[in-house]
């Protein structure tokens, strides 16, 4: 039988793959909001498993509003993505080192 | 209603008077004279202070006690006793003539100075009026902020370096400081003095707090080997921010040793007296050697005005020695009325000397005592005048610079030979850089063209000179008046360190 | 009927009420004006001075001892348990006779100095000073406390810092009253210890209630010695006394802290016959007299004056025959005769002592006021090389001389014999472990003493002029005082003849010479032998050698008579022939011998080397000490490392780890994760740990 | 079906105002000519201040708490307090902003409109009484945001700017969330209140550990909305890069909400954990001082160093949690509330003095201020005097009352971190400070104000604040209390 | 076997997803990324049917295949990114983060415990009170979580608010035609009526008469 420790391993394998996304990504920012999308997707599956789990709706409530926030909120970052491109020319993460120090 | 809130009137007048001369924005001479009218009204409002104070009364006098932040009972309490009445008409004075001698050196921004001196003024006094610790490290802290800006506006060339090393120096040493009151506020639920008095702390925590207290306040005093912002701070201040550092700010020190570490931590500062006693003898030796070699005049008298206040911490520290090894309740009262002196009469003398430099470098616009050289053939009373100081600051009898070191070696005699004959040494070291100065600056022949050229004092600087010599003079004939003013005081210091389990 | 205080107070102010007139308003007043007021009030106070000595001696009057106001008191439990200290005066008959000496010889230099100042700018700055010290030397010697006699003490000490430097232009005059200041500041030192100590151990600040307590029972029970060092138990009296007694060495010029006295001569004439002859430096001997009942409770405090009053009076008369500058010779002679005085004390002959004290006033004011004569005579020419036949031009000064010399030299009958011949033999009675040293020191000093006074007499007064008249040309260009009012003057050359001084530089040195020549005869009688102190004076009952002579004292003409017969007297007889056949007769033997004896005459011309050791090892040793602890202490240990080097440390910290904010992403994401990891790693730990 | 009571909506009623008034205010503007700008500009002002003063109208009896929806909504003191600050800190900065907007070509009705959203986020992140509403507020707060960082869409700056802080604001809320998912699974609610009661006893059973684990995310995803280290790296840059108008709120209502937010999660809901996240926030606390104050000193750009002594305040503010009672909590408010008043002033002093084409935000541009123009300088060395945390001026006792907390709980290496670091501190605001009044001015003219008197009126009252507060912070202080019952 | 069904297609579509996540992050071109997550949401919706969800895996397939990756994959071919200097420090980075991706989830696992998590899922409850499984979310989503719900489409508006400005520009000199303008268009701005001089036409005999 699945158990719940299975729903909870493939989450935080889902997380860490994110997470390692995130910081060993030199490419573009484009796959940063990728790796994101796959993080919370770890969470959902996190949610789902518990609500399931558990019995109870509200899991897959929360997992229904972050699928909601996820979209406006991509939708901002690629927003945001396009005024850097125009400005820039370049969506290279490793090029966007002017603000530091 | 007046004498009730008397205190008050002091703090905020000055600070009132100051927002005041601030909106006199570019108009100099009408801030001179609102600066000089704000100053006098304090200071007459200072002598009922003395006059109405009874010395015989024990404890506080002139108390106000208002709830100020009640979530922590943090009061708004004030209170004089001897010392401070003392020390507050001593700040109210030197206030005018600090006024009037800046009058016509400070050219630029003369409002904002003149503000600056009369928040200066309105906060020390609220050091020496409060009686709770809160209150007190506000005012504490607070008089940074104008001698900060005084120093830095009108300062000399290395003005920043000077008053950035002033600030953080003692930043550095009164926020340990806070965080030990925020100790004791722990331990008794408020913030007045009396009840930290009563704490009940162990020896441990004394000693912490006494060592959190002494660096606060050595750095202030300052003593060995925190000293070293004083002389550049000196050097750099303008005349006027230079007399009120050494007549007042130093004082805060001395003070504080008082108020705090002898009340609140005795055993802890009986434990360890032998230190700061070690550090004053450090102080005055050491430093005077220092001060020997100064080519810069400020220089050689902020030097000098560090051994001056060795004396001070000597005095109240070999009390604590006294009391512990021979219940010798006369000695310790002597030796802290001689500090409480020795405070009162370097206010003047280095006020005075202070100014005496200040009447010099408005002429010619150099500190370097090579510039200068016989100034009794062009200015014969300000030759007086100088040596006078000269002779108070070497602490001849007579002027009040003998009284206080007289009393504080007379003290540490009782405790031990050789404190006394360290001590005693100033004696020697003192007159040496004090009159080597003497002969290079007034003796002599005129070497330079420039110094032929300078005019004798004018009356501003009479009034000043003057006045400072006066009080110099009075207290060094008949000390009597100052003594027993705090006699009151120094008794209850003494006999709660009598109280203090041994 | 006693005395009452207002005369009293009126001694002491009226002389400082002349200061601040003729010192503050000066201008106003003029020279007249100045001196007037001056002299006006020193001659009162001089007149009611010898009122009081009257009234103590002739008609009984009490001893005077009442305070005029309290200076400070600590405490209020009651007067034993307090500490307070008095302003007030104590009067006996030693205070009057310092009173009548100090007030009478200031007096006389107060009309000297009309004459000798005439033409100095600083006229009434002049007398201001004078009449100042006047009234501090009265503070002195009227006080009845240690407080006063510590402030009149360094009062004196401060009108005689401004009156040698007086000529505030000339270099060496400074440089002399900053060493004298110095100098004195380093017995003072020693005085205030000495001060703090009786306090301490006697209770009081008071002069009778310290001396009831040295022998108060209360205090039996205290201890009576103490260890400085540990292991050394000292007795407190000698402590104290020691303490004292260096205080009356920096003041009385003793070996060796007597560097600053011949420099002194830097000043004005007048001031080295007042000051720095005839009543400061006196100063120390009368306290030591004052104190008497405590010294006579240390036999090593009295031994260790003793050493060092003989060796001075020796070894800086010595120095005194190779003088040439006329004062400094006279300087030297009132070392070696403060060296005689502080002998005497040691031995217990403290009325000895004072009895010199007073004669020496008189004799030594005369040598050098005449001296002042000369000096002015030969327009502020001070070498001797440069004088000699001045006998013709200045009789008063040359005969007035004569009987100073005299008396100094300790010739029978004059002043001078009496007192020195007296402390002589109470040296020889004296059991002191160091009396015969002092013995053998103080007959030396006979015969020193007076081969340079004659030498000055004869080299002054007698032999060739060594100057010329008019405009000639000058003989040698050696020139040792750099000090003169015009660089033009060339040593030895003057424009016009020397003469005898006005009648107000001869009239005092007349009056001085009355005393150096009779007061001997009426007063050694009651003075010396006839507890003529009473208890000012109190002297342990072995220990009191002028007891001893006073047996066999039978009249001052006896005591002449019988002086002819004694070593002193032939001792100075031999000195007086030698120099005669020297500096008279055939005066190129001086300088042969001062070949043959070169190592000798280097010795002495150096001064031991006393002034050159202090200048290398305390004076340039403490400016280096001082610039090393500035530069290396603050400068370079506490601002260098501590101050700035951490401010500096933490700025470069700043400026590198700042780096760390790359401004790359996957660095700042690394960043949280790391923290993240960290977070969880602390959380592993903790369970693990809990789950053991 | 769909269940609800009318005192619901009473309790929401601020709330409701607030998005209603935003809603018009949106239709509103889409007919303004640009010309016409103002009028968004003081209806915003207006809905703010008005959703202040229902606010203060619900205000609630001391210790009562009144929850909606569901107790998705709670509304209690310190919800209060916090919505009133947040009101009048985002009034201060429209008002701030205008002229600098104007001049910048970035004078549109978007600005407002977020500011809007925004404000209506952290309304309702601070009175969150589930996890839903709390990351729902969060996201509508932190949406508003990163467009608000990107909104000068020409500036490269800010754009990168907005990229940086959009990614790694991604990545905070997706920790959150994943510790949220954990605590959920833990305890089977997201009702904070019964989160609470159910980790109150199950603390220290094997689940612990798995509500630790949730906790250490929580605690990320918290530790990154207020940018403390090692959570911080966002916050230079974002100050740096943003337009100064934009920065103004975001370095100060914000730092409100993440107090809130806070609270409402670690005392609110794992109250039972509390040694745990007392335990971590004081060592985010220490290195929050340490990296905020040491970075701070290298900094020549005066956003930038602001940005840094941000993080060195949130180490402060995080002390008065360490105490972890309500007088600590208190503390903490309090040094929130005073940080965004000092914030507001500073940041406003440097809208200013920027003009068309100059951004006053190197530290040089403040040179001879003092001679240019005393009064708004001594607004600035209040500010920067009170950031510093000298007295008499109101930073100086919210720190006072943090290290007394800090005291209080026993943790005396905390309070000395903390004073070695704020002395390292003061020297970068008395830089400041010298640099306004010990250096000279470029040019000696005096400075050309922006004619907006009602931003001068407010800066200069903000600065005065500063200082009346120093004098008389007690009814503050016992508001804060009150607001936790204390 | 039957009944080991569920747990051999959760091991298989689990093994897809994190397959396809890696090449999410690991891939050069990020079409080829967007694609791979597609497919790592696909395999994902699978396993949450796997729980029992089924209106969330039709929800994530819907909105993220549907919307977000579709808007993803236009951004990423409206901005042309060459490809050849994106791969620079990949590798140098590769290690380390897989070291820390590594502890990572060590970490995770071993405190949430996963060995103690061996449970068996209960009943659905949905199906026990004999409603789907989207009744059984609606119930909850519209009674308890209204409010959330409400201030979900609060979010969904500040996202249009927020990306339409930093988006949309009107560049000058851009060939876009407006409906608007052209509905409204008059007469008078189309043809213009220009007057001109009739022309006159000249008689050959008019000059003959005399």
């Amino acid at each position: 039988m699945i158990t719940l420790a299975h729903f909870l391993t493939l989450g935080a394998i889902l997380f860490c793959i994110a997470i390692a996304g995130i910081f060993i990504n030199r490419k573009n920012v484009i796959v940063l909001l990728m790796a994101i999308e796959l993080m919370l997707l770890a969470v959902n599956t996190n949610f789902v498993a518990f609500s399931r789990f558990l019995g109870d709706p509200s899991g897959q409530v929360f997992v229904f509003f972050i699928l909601t926030v996820a979209a406006a909120e991509s939708a901002i970052g690629l927003a945001i993505l396009v005024v850097l491109f125009r400005n820039r020319a370049t969506i290279n993460v490793a090029e966007i080192d002017s603000l530091k120090g | 209603m007046l004498s009730s809130h008397l205190l008050s009137l002091l703090i905020w007048l000055p600070i009132l008077g100051a927002v005041a001369v601030l909106f006199c924005g570019r108009n100099a001479s009408a801030a001179r004279w609102l600066a000089l009218a704000v100053a006098l009204v304090t200071f007459a409002v200072s002598i009922p202070l003395w006059t109405g104070y009874l010395p015989l009364k024990p404890g506080m006098q002139f108390v106000e006690n208002l709830e100020w932040i009640s979530a922590i009972k943090a009061n708004y309490a004030l209170g004089a006793d001897g010392i401070s009445v003392a020390l507050i008409v001593l700040t109210t004075l030197t206030t005018v003539l600090v006024v009037i001698g800046s009058w016509g050196s400070i050219e630029e921004r003369v409002a904002q100075y003149m503000a600056a001196m009369l928040a200066l003024e309105g906060l020390l006094i609220g050091v020496f009026a409060a009686m709770d610790a809160l209150l007190f490290y506000v005012f504490f802290e607070g008089m940074l902020i104008p001698m900060f800006i005084i120093i830095g506006i009108w300062g000399g060339p290395r003005r920043v370096y000077a008053t950035l090393k002033f600030f953080i120096y003692t930043f550095l040493g009164s926020i340990f400081m806070l965080v030990g009151l925020i100790y004791l506020h722990f331990k008794t639920g408020d913030f007045s003095l009396a009840s930290f008095a009563h704490a009940g702390l162990g020896e441990r925590e004394q000693a912490w707090l006494f060592f959190a207290f002494l660096l606060g306040f050595a750095i202030k005093v300052p003593m060995w080997p925190v000293h070293t912002w004083l002389p550049d701070a000196h050097v750099e201040a303008p005349t006027g921010g230079s007399v009120v550092l050494a007549a007042i700010m130093l004082k805060v020190g001395g003070y504080g040793f008082i108020r705090f570490s002898l009340p609140i931590t005795p055993d802890a500062s009986q434990e360890y007296a032998w230190l700061v006693i070690a550090l004053s003898l450090i102080a005055i030796i050491y430093i005077g050697y220092v001060a020997l070699v100064q080519e810069d005049m400020k220089k050689l008298i902020a030097y000098s005005s560090i051994a001056h206040m060795g004396f001070v911490t000597l005095g109240v520290f070999i009390a604590l020695a006294l009391v512990r090894n021979h219940h010798n309740v006369m000695g310790a009262r002597l030796g802290v009325s001689g500090a409480m002196v020795q405070m009162i009469s370097h206010g003047f003398v280095s006020g005075a000397m202070f100014s005496c430099i200040g009447v010099m470098y408005d002429r010619l616009h150099t500190r370097m005592i090579r510039d200068y050289g016989g100034l009794a053939n062009v200015m014969p009373w300000f030759a007086t005048f100088f040596v006078f100081f000269a002779m108070a600051n070497c602490g001849l009898p007579g002027t009040s610079g003998f009284v206080g070191e007289f009393m504080v070696i007379l003290a540490a005699f009782q405790d031990d030979f050789w404190i006394a004959a360290l001590a005693a040494f100033t004696l020697i070291i003192g007159a040496a850089y004090t009159l080597w100065l003497v002969k290079r600056v007034i003796f002599g022949k005129v070497e330079s063209q420039k110094v032929a050229k300078m005019q004798d004092m004018n009356l501003r600087e009479w009034i000043v000179l003057g006045t400072f010599a006066a009080g110099v003079l009075a207290i060094g004939i008949y000390p009597k008046p100052l003594v027993s003013l705090m006699d009151g005081a120094v008794r209850e210091i003494v006999q709660n360190l009598m109280l203090a389990k041994v | 009927m006693p005395i009452s205080k207002t005369i009293l107070l009126v001694i002491v102010l009226a002389p400082l009420f002349g200061a601040i007139v003729a010192g503050l308003a000066g201008r106003q007043v003029g020279r007249v004006g100045a001196h007037t007021v001056t002299i006006a009030g020193v001659a009162l106070s001089c007149a009611l001075s010898i009122y009081v000595l009257y009234r103590l001696v002739f008609d009984g009057a009490p001893v005077f001892n009442q305070n005029v106001y309290e200076w400070f008191r600590v405490g209020n439990l009651g007067a034993h348990a307090d500490i307070s200290a008095n302003i007030g005066f104590l009067v006996d008959r030693l205070t009057a006779m310092m009173m009548v000496v100090v007030t009478f010889v200031s007096l006389m230099v107060h009309v000297y100095t009309i004459g000798y100042m005439a033409d100095d700018p600083g006229y009434q700055r002049f007398f201001s000073y004078i009449a100042l010290f006047t009234f501090s030397m009265l503070m002195l010697v009227m006080s009845n406390n240690f407080l006063q006699l510590f402030f009149g003490w360094e009062a004196v000490g401060l009108v005689s810092y401004l009156l040698i430097g007086f000529w505030y232009t000339r270099p060496t005059a400074i440089f002399a009253n900053l060493k004298a200041f110095i100098v004195n500041r380093v017995g003072d030192f020693g005085f205030l210890l000495g001060i703090a100590g009786v306090l301490y151990w006697f209770h009081s600040l008071d002069y009778a209630q310290v001396f009831i307590n040295t022998t108060n029972l209360a205090f039996a029970h205290e201890p009576k010695t103490i260890e400085l060092i540990a292991g050394h138990p000292w007795s407190i009296a000698t402590i104290v006394c020691v303490c004292l007694f260096i205080g009356a060495m920096g003041k009385s010029a003793q070996v060796p802290l007597h560097v600053w006295l011949p420099d002194s001569m830097e000043g004005p004439t007048p001031i080295s016959a007042l000051i720095h002859a005839a009543t400061m430096v006196t100063a120390g001997i009368f306290m030591v007299a004052r104190m008497s009942p405590l010294f006579e409770l240390s036999e090593a405090a009295l031994n260790f004056v003793l050493v060092v009053g003989a060796t001075t009076a020796l070894f800086t008369g010595l120095i005194g025959i190779v003088q040439n500058d006329i004062k400094r010779v006279v300087a030297y002679s009132t070392l070696s005769q403060l060296g005689y005085m502080t002998v005497a004390l040691g031995v217990s002959a403290y009325a000895g002592g004072v009895y010199h004290l007073m004669t020496h006033a008189f004799f030594k004011a005369l040598l050098f006021l005449g001296a002042g004569s000369v000096i002015i005579a030969m327009h502020h020419e001070q070498d001797m090389r440069y004088m000699g036949g001045l006998r013709k031009y200045m009789p008063i000064t040359w005969i007035t001389m004569w009987i100073g010399s005299l008396a100094l030299a300790g010739a029978p009958g004059f002043a001078g014999f009496f007192s020195k011949d007296a402390i002589i033999e109470a040296v020889g009675e004296s059991h002191r472990w160091a009396a015969p040293y002092a013995y053998f020191c103080v007959m030396a000093g006979v015969f020193v003493t007076a081969l340079y006074s004659f030498r000055l007499l004869y080299m002054t007064f007698h032999g060739k002029e060594r100057f010329t008249v008019g405009h000639g040309k000058s003989h040698d260009a050696h020139h040792d005082d750099e000090h003169h009012e015009d660089p033009h003057h060339v040593p030895g050359h003057l424009d016009h003849a020397p003469h005898e001084s006005p009648w107000v530089v001869t009239v005092p040195l007349v009056l001085l010479a009355i005393p150096s020549i009779v007061i001997g005869w009426p007063t050694v009688g009651p003075m010396l032998f006839g507890k003529w102190f009473g208890a000012a004076i109190r002297v342990a009952e072995p220990n009191d050698v002028l007891g001893e002579l006073g047996r066999e004292f039978h009249g001052p003409l006896a005591m002449v008579l019988h002086g002819f017969l004694q070593w002193p007297f032939w001792l100075a007889f031999a000195g007086f022939v030698v120099a005669t056949y020297i500096w008279l007769f055939n005066p190129g033997i001086a300088d042969r011998a001062k070949e043959k004896l070169r190592p000798i005459y280097e010795v002495l011309s150096h001064k031991y080397w006393f002034d050159e050791v202090y200048q290398s090892i305390f004076a340039r040793g403490g400016v280096a000490l001082g610039r090393g602890l500035w530069k290396g202490g603050d400068a370079a240990l506490i601002d260098g490392v501590a101050i700035d080097g951490s401010t500096a440390l933490v700025s470069r910290v700043a400026a590198t780890v700042r780096w760390l904010q790359s401004g790359y992403l996957y660095h700042y994401a690394f960043a949280m994760i790391l923290g993240l990891i960290a977070l969880l790693g602390g959380l592993w730990w903790a369970v693990t740990k809990v789950g053991q | 079906m769909i269940e609800f009571h009318a005192y619901d909506l009473a309790t929401i009623l601020p709330e409701l105002f607030l998005l209603g008034a935003t809603c018009a205010i949106l239709l509103i503007d889409l007919f303004l000519k640009p010309a016409q700008r103002d009028v968004t500009h003081w209806l915003s002002i207006a809905a703010l201040a008005v959703t202040g003063m229902l606010v203060w109208r619900n205000k609630l009896p001391d210790g009562s708490v009144l929850s909606a929806f569901n107790d998705m909504f709670v509304l209690d003191g310190m919800a209060t307090i916090l919505k009133v600050f947040i009101l009048l800190v985002t009034i201060a900065v429209c008002l701030y902003g205008r002229a600098y907007l104007r001049d910048r070509k970035l004078f549109v009705g978007e600005f407002y409109l977020l500011l809007l959203f925004a404000t209506l986020g952290m309304m309702l992140l601070v009175s969150a009484g589930s996890l839903i509403t709390v990351y729902l507020g969060l996201e509508l707060l932190t949406l508003s945001q990163y467009a608000l960082v990107a909104l000068n869409r020409d500036s490269s700056a800010s754009s990168e700017a907005a990229i940086k802080y959009f990614v790694l604001g991604a990545l905070a809320s997706g920790l959150l969330l994943y510790g949220m998912s954990m605590i959920y699974g833990a305890t089977g609610t997201l009702d904070l209140a019964k989160i609470n009661v159910v980790v109150g006893d199950m603390a220290h059973s094997p689940h612990g550990t798995l509500l630790a684990f949730g906790l250490v995310f929580l605690i990320a995803g918290i530790a990154f909305k207020f940018g403390a280290a090692p959570f911080h790296m966002w916050i230079p840059d974002v100050y740096q890069g943003a337009p100064t108008a934009i920065v103004v709120f975001v370095g100060s209502a914000p730092k409100l909400a993440a107090f809130g937010m806070a609270y409402r999660l670690l005392e609110g809901g794992m109250a039972g954990m509390h040694e745990h996240w007392t335990l971590m926030l004081s060592l985010l606390a220490a290195l929050s001082l340490a990296i905020g104050n040491v970075f701070a000193i290298a900094q020549t750009n005066l956003k930038r160093m602001l940005g840094y002594s941000t993080i060195s305040h949130i180490g402060f503010l995080l002390l008065g949690f360490v105490n972890g009672t309500p007088a600590g909590f208190s503390a903490a408010l309090f040094y929130a509330i005073c940080y965004a008043l000092m914030a507001t002033a500073a940041f406003g002093v440097i809208l200013l003095l920027a003009r068309g084409g100059f951004e006053a935000e190197e530290i040089d541009d403040f040179k001879g201020l003092n001679q240019r123009n005393p009064w708004y300088a001594g607004v600035m060395a209040i500010a920067m005097f009170s950031l510093a945390g000298v007295p008499p001026l109101f930073g100086f006792f919210a720190k006072l009352m943090v290290l007394k907390a800090v005291i209080d709980a026993g943790q005396l290496w905390l309070a000395i971190v903390a004073i070695v670091f704020a002395i390292i501190g003061l020297y970068y605001y008395l830089r400041v400070v010298k640099v306004m009044y010990f250096d000279d001015a470029a040019d000696d003219t005096a400075l050309a104000l922006p004619n907006d008197l009602a931003f001068r009126w407010a800066l200069s009252i903000n600065g005065l604040a500063l200082l009346v507060l120093g004098v008389a912070w007690g009814p503050l202080l016992d508001w804060c209390t009150r607001a936790f019952g204390a | 076997m039957t009944e080991q069904l569920p747990l051999i297609s959760f091991y298989l579509f689990g093994a897809i997803t994190v397959l396809a996540a890696l090449a999410v992050i690991t891939v050069k071109n990020p079409v080829h990324a967007a694609l791979c997550l597609v497919l790592t949401f696909f395999s994902t919706a699978c396993i949450w049917l796997l729980a029992d969800a089924e209106f969330l895996a039709i929800a994530l397939v819907l909105v993220y295949v549907g919307a977000v990756m579709v808007l993803f994959l236009f951004v990423v071919m409206m901005l042309d990114i060459d490809l050849v200097p994106l791969r620079e420090g990949f590798v140098r980075a590769m290690p380390v983060g897989l070291v820390v991706a590594i502890v990572m989830l060590v970490e995770m696992l071993t405190l949430i415990g996963v060995r103690s998590m061996q449970i068996v899922p209960p009943a659905d409850p949905a199906a026990a009170a004999g409603i789907g499984n989207t009744a059984w979310l609606a119930n909850a989503l519209f009674s308890r979580f209204l409010l959330p719900f409400e201030v979900a489409a609060l979010i969904l508006t500040v996202a249009i608010v927020a990306a339409i400005p930093l988006t949309l520009r009107r560049r000058v000199g851009v060939k876009m035609q407006d409906p608007a303008k052209q509905v409204m268009v008059t007469p008078r701005e189309r043809i213009r009526v220009v007057k001109m001089a009739a022309e006159v036409r000249k008689s050959p005999d008019a000059g003959a008469t005399p």
